[in-house]
């Protein structure tokens, strides 16, 4: 077993409803990894499960070599598998910007200064050190997102697992994105609706359907079509 | 710790708890206006959601009593907010009780009316760091003054009561040390992110 | 952790009471469970209250659970009546003895607040709150204590949720309890957040509400009359009570 | 005067930043307006005063043939232009599906059983009727912005505001939507990020920046590009 993650007939009931019913799949080094599927099909929940947020009624978690069942078993899991939440509201809890991306880092062990440090370096790589003083709660939507993803890329982690990332990011952001995700060189799940970014990034997708992750393909072919452009007027002016 | 439950007092105190309690809620009714039903009842659902979180403490989990967090947002409305929030915890949860309705709600709710009102233009008008430093004194002494509360209720309801209250109040010495520390971030917390949220009682 | 399994889902007939017959039943038989002074007495209100549980068909499971929940306050007292109070020594160990008054005393307090737990959560619990505000206004709450008592009950839960997530958000990255300032300070932005939270939500719902056209007070439903069950019911249970203190003080 | 909705030098400052710095438009009748923007450019400030909910400091917004500025200016402004927040936790209040789309017809005037009966038929329109006796709270995000969708179309508005619709969405979910907006008889704006979207709906679109909306122009031109599609694996096998 050399797989970073893998999970075996994850089977998860909430309020008695089965919502995902025998997920097996496994995510090796390097991979990015695709999760695509209609609204409600159970994505967000089987993300939260691989890192113990959600409880699994059945099946089993094996992750960075150790099967992983109580609340403890994921402790580090968690230092090594980061998780982008899909609404950015419930991940910020910290006054500033700068503090909330520290905090990972600080329970990582680094001490205040070390932390501050990254969490400044990680703002400034992602073009966001404007943001570092102000308060999380006065951002606009994309900008409490961009801090988000800046909070978990601050934990160096071995492994990304990224709810919907780009949503209600601008082009530019997206762009800027998409090109750290590639060049990183760790392996990462994403989940998402957005079919050209997901085509950009992963290696390989997986289709959740029916509370089961089924083998899907990517398979790319040139394609001719009408491609609306907008500018501001002044750019053609 | 601080919700004795029904079958513990004796009547008189839970008489003369009850008629001090209902004169306190109306005096924090009269101040409130109809337009603040909804902000009061709001803040008091998410003081009321935050007292039911256990935090973990190194090995064991405590709940916060929030009174001086109370007092120093709500003012005297703190006590119809309590009211509510112990009726409704004694009813849904079983904490607390019915009789013991009045006498819980002074316990918990007077030293924050009275330490909150003080502090609260203090600390509306200090920096983040000072006023954080008057927010967790303020809870601290709140929790203390609960735990002395509670075992005054204990001892007047019967004699033989008096060395276990006596005891009771060393356990609320741990809780001062956290509730003070937690107030006092929270505070800090709020004056940084949204200081209007402060200026209601002030 | 919902008791409310049976009585207010199915065609129950403590449904079909009125809310304002549950809330007195449940106080006349709180207080007649905290006036009993003898053991005969304590004893006869547990097994009432238990029968009143059994009638509303809760959850016992539920049930159980939550008593060993109210048994922590009483801990305390459980422990430090038979070591303090005077009496004659029933055990001794060491330098403490346990006393045979404190024991009886500290029995006759687990009766009694057992006795009135269960029949609060036979007849009360099992009350949608929101019924439980309006039986408490027709009986002459203030209007804006109720007002306050239904938002909190709309809202107490949505915060709890809220404040699960960011709990989550913190252990996701990593956070881990432990008795230090650190610890405190993170407690104390979470304490924070969800304040501010709840302010800017309660600022959101209002817009909300306001985009959709709300401009009014919510509706209040005009209250109609006690049948006759409610009142039999009331009236039965008032005459066992009767019967319970009557063997009290005999006894 | 004859546009639905036009504003002239509307400055909105908010904890002493200018956010908007003097912004004119207009939107007509049937027109479909798309308003683009970096994250933070002030796009959801601007719609939210267009509808009152943000107070602007100077400036002045004409809705529906009157000047609006106090509060009560805007009350008939709500019932008739449609505001979908960018936060769909934001919009839902009532404890389940069907009561929170009913919540604004009951509010227009209809009696408990028109409003239900809307409610239903608008849920039904979106292909959402599972969801109709579901508490608001436990909804995956999409369908979370699938009901708020669903709410603000039951009011049968005159504009619709929509910040980020597609947010969250699905593929077929989108697909859903931009055939009803495309077919819908009324003017909107539409602030997103999503342009494949945007050029399917939009008639006219302005850009935000420096607090200033400015003239973009849409042009169209046949593209050449590799593009990816994902399937599940059996569709192929
Ligand atoms: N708190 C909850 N309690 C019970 N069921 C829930 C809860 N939250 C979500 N669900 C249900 O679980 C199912 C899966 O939800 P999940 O959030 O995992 O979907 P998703 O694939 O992430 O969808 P989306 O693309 O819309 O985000 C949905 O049917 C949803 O209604
Ligand atoms: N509550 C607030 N108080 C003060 N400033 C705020 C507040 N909310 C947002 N801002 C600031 O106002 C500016 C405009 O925010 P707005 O939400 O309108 O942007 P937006 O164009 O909708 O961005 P996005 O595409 O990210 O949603 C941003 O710089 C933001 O930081
Ligand atoms: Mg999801
Ligand atoms: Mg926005």
């Amino acid at each position: 077993m050399t797989h970073l993650i893998e999970t075996h007939d994850l089977v998860i009931e909430r309020d008695g409803t089965r919502i995902l019913d025998g997920v097996s799949m496994h995510l090796d080094k390097a991979e990015k990894l695709a999760i695509i599927g209609s609204n409600g099909a159970g994505k967000t929940t089987f993300l939260r499960a691989l890192i113990g947020l959600q409880k699994a009624t059945a099946g089993r978690i094996h992750a960075f070599g150790h099967d992983r069942r109580a609340e403890k078993d994921f402790h580090d899991v968690r230092l090594r598998a980061a998780y982008l939440f899909q609404d950015a509201d419930d991940q910020l809890f910290c006054p500033s910007v700068v503090e909330d991306v520290a905090f990972g880092p600080l329970n990582q062990g680094l001490s205040e200064d070390e932390a501050m440090d990254k969490a400044r370096a990680t703002l400034a790589r992602l073009g966001l050190s404007a943001l570092a003083p102000r308060v999380t709660r006065k951002l606009s939507g994309g900008e409490k997102r961009l801090v988000c993803l800046a909070a978990i890329l601050a934990m160096e982690p071995d492994v990304l697992l990224l709810d919907e990332p780009t949503n209600s990011l601008d082009s530019q952001h997206v762009e800027k994105l998409v090109e750290i995700l590639k060049n990183l060189d760790i392996a990462l799940i994403m989940v998402s609706h957005d079919r050209p970014v997901l085509d950009r990034i992963a290696t390989r997708a997986l289709l959740m359907k029916d509370g089961r992750l089924e083998h899907a393909v990517l398979h790319r072919h040139p394609h001719m079509h009408e491609h609306v452009h907008i500018h501001a007027d002044h750019d053609h002016a | 710790m601080a919700h004795i439950p029904d079958g513990v007092l004796s009547f008189p105190v839970l008489v003369g708890g009850g008629a001090l309690a209902a004169g306190a809620v109306a005096l924090g009714l009269k101040k409130i206006g109809d337009e603040d039903i909804p902000r009061t009842a709001i803040l008091s659902a998410g003081f009321f959601a935050l007292s039911l979180f256990a935090l973990p403490v190194g090995p064991s989990s405590v709940h916060l009593l929030l009174g001086g967090l109370m007092g120093i947002v709500l003012g005297t409305a703190i006590f119809p907010a309590v009211c509510v929030a112990l009726l409704l915890q004694a009813v849904m949860f079983g904490f607390g009780g019915l009789t013991t309705l009045g006498v819980n709600i002074l316990n918990i709710a007077l030293p924050g009316a009275i330490i909150g009102s003080l502090v609260a233009p203090l600390i509306y008008r200090a920096t983040p760091a000072r006023a954080a430093l008057i927010a967790g004194v303020a809870s601290a002494l709140c929790v203390g003054l609960t735990g002395l509360m509670v075992a005054a209720a204990l001892a007047l309801s019967s004699a033989d009561y008096m060395l276990s209250a006596r005891v009771m109040i060393a356990t609320y010495i741990p809780l001062m040390l956290i509730e003070g520390f937690v107030g006092g971030f929270c505070i800090s917390f709020v004056k940084r992110v949204k200081p209007e949220l402060l200026a209601g009682a002030a | 952790m919902s008791l409310l399994r049976a009585t207010d889902t199915h065609e129950h007939f403590l449904a079909r009471l009125d809310p304002r017959s549950r809330i007195i039943s449940s106080l006349l038989a709180v207080l007649a469970a905290v006036a009993m002074t003898s053991l005969t007495g304590q004893i006869a209100m547990v097994v009432a209250a238990l029968a009143l549980a059994a009638i509303a068909d809760v959850d016992w499971r539920a049930m159980l659970h939550r008593l060993a929940h109210v048994e922590g306050f009483m801990i305390v007292l459980l422990i430090l009546l038979p070591l303090t109070m005077p009496g004659r020594a029933l055990i001794a160990l060491g330098p403490f003895a346990l006393s045979d008054a404190g024991l009886m005393r500290a029995i006759s307090i687990v009766l009694k607040v057992n006795a009135a737990v269960i029949t609060t959560m036979a007849l009360l619990a099992t009350l949608e709150p929101v019924r439980l505000g309006r039986g408490l206004a027709s009986l002459g709450l203030p209007a804006r204590l109720m007002h306050l008592l239904l938002f909190l009950v709309r809202y107490q839960s949505l915060f709890r949720e809220e404040g699960a997530r960011l709990m989550e958000a913190m252990r996701a990255r990593g956070f881990r309890p432990h008795a230090n300032l650190r610890t405190f300070r993170a407690y104390g932005n979470f304490t924070g957040m969800l304040l501010v939270r709840s302010m800017e939500r309660a600022e959101r719902v209002e817009e909300s509400m306001r985009c959709r056209g709300f401009s009014g007070k919510f509706p209040l439903r005009a209250t109609r009359a006690l049948s006759a069950l409610d009142i039999a019911f009331t009236l039965l249970l008032a005459l066992i009570l009767t019967g319970i203190i009557l063997l009290d003080r005999l006894a």
